[in-house]
């Protein structure tokens, strides 16, 4: 049984109930290894808002679940992501994978975060009091990135 | 057929604009040879140069630069911030 | 605000509730990471049990997750351990990590689970049909708890 | 006072109980010597000299060889394996 889902959505993601969905449902699987992340307080911002490419977005994210599958034999990869606007506090994305080994869980779930950063179409705005800005692209997440797509190469070699 | 040009996100706000539909200059043949051109049209488009912005070509990500033709719809993206 | 929860119990664990407790709790935390371990399907297994030592075993989970706490600058940490009897596709364990970057959480999940399956006293027992039979520590598990300490111990250095 | 000693999980299967409860003899000071004390009683007893198995002294994991003395709980434990 293996399977990927992809979500790209105005709609509040429900972490718990998403985690829930993965948990039990699959013998074969020891592990479920999750990440949610969610918009931090930072000085003066209100919200942010996060735009898409509709269909490439979710191709990309599609894209980056196989990957992770294929390199971690998941048996299932979860990539759920919000746009539009939000409050602090809010789950922005989620991200699940399942697999017969711990270890295999928790890379493929790293994976596929430090991925959809740098590989797959958000942009991100932040809105404070005194108007807005988009967010800058960090080079702590290319490199974040390239640490997955180095040692996949290597491995290849 | 016109080309359809998109600019996202923080491009959208540097060209003012969202989009422009133009029929394709004779001779210009990729992205490159585009951007040269829109800059010729507005200097702002200097920022669509940049080696860190990406283009997305009739629905999929494509390397730059990337052929272009008539019909075609390309979008010119700043670095991506998900997640 | 940071906090750890250590829960060793027969109850079955809830891990969407769980999660859900640590998500959009604290505004400072960019990111909340979880690992779930659940009985995965093995030939002739019909039930796992699990056997503790009554504060013993509370007091290294809590060793674990403070050390965790401290090197990854955790939020909050938690571990939710069960015992007893349970089924196949029953979940085992919940460990989850908020953390205000994606890096530290994810890290700091995958430490605790390697350590507590070492370094606090649990021993699993096999029911099949024809019998019961201890399950005997892996080389493999002792392994992953040694690279993490190994790698502390040369940091501290 | 009497010392408490507890087999757990495969050691419990093993020594055919899950403790036991005598006078520390004399002389005995660590928890070596109390194994091998323990062997002396009973063959099935080398089990818990293994180099695998660790001990739990009064509520805490413990070393090897750790010091006894009257009143203690020592608990012999085979390599833990939850999560």
């Amino acid at each position: 049984m293996t399977g990927i889902s992809i979500t790209v959505s105005h709609e509040k993601i429900r972490a718990g109930a998403l985690l829930d969905q993965l948990t039990g449902a699959d013998p074969e699987c020891g592990g479920v290894a999750s990440f949610t992340g969610q918009v931090r307080l930072e000085p003066g911002l209100v919200a942010l808002e996060l735009e898409h490419y509709p269909a490439v977005t979710e191709n990309a994210l599609q894209a980056i679940a196989e990957t992770a599958t294929r390199q971690w034999s998941l048996h299932q990869a979860v990539i759920h992501h919000r746009v539009g606007r939000m409050e602090i506090g809010e789950t922005l994305v989620f991200v699940a994978a399942t697999a017969p080994h711990r270890r295999e869980a928790l890379d493929a779930v790293g994976y596929m975060i430090d991925l959809l950063k740098t590989e797959a179409p958000f942009w991100k705005q932040v809105h404070t009091k005194d108007g807005s800005h988009w967010v800058e692209a960090r080079d702590t997440d290319r490199e974040a990135a390239n640490y997955w797509t180095d040692q996949m190469t290597s491995e290849d070699a | 057929m016109p080309i359809t040009i998109r600019y996202m996100a923080a491009l959208r706000d540097r060209m003012g604009k969202s989009e422009d539909v133009m029929e394709l200059p004779s001779g210009i043949t990729d992205s490159d040879a585009l951007t040269a051109h829109l800059q010729d049209l507005d200097p702002a488009a200097h920022a669509l140069a940049h080696p860190s912005i990406r283009l997305i070509l009739n629905d999929a990500i494509a390397p730059r630069p990337s052929p272009i033709r008539s019909g075609d719809t390309l979008a010119f993206c700043p670095p991506f911030t998900g997640g």
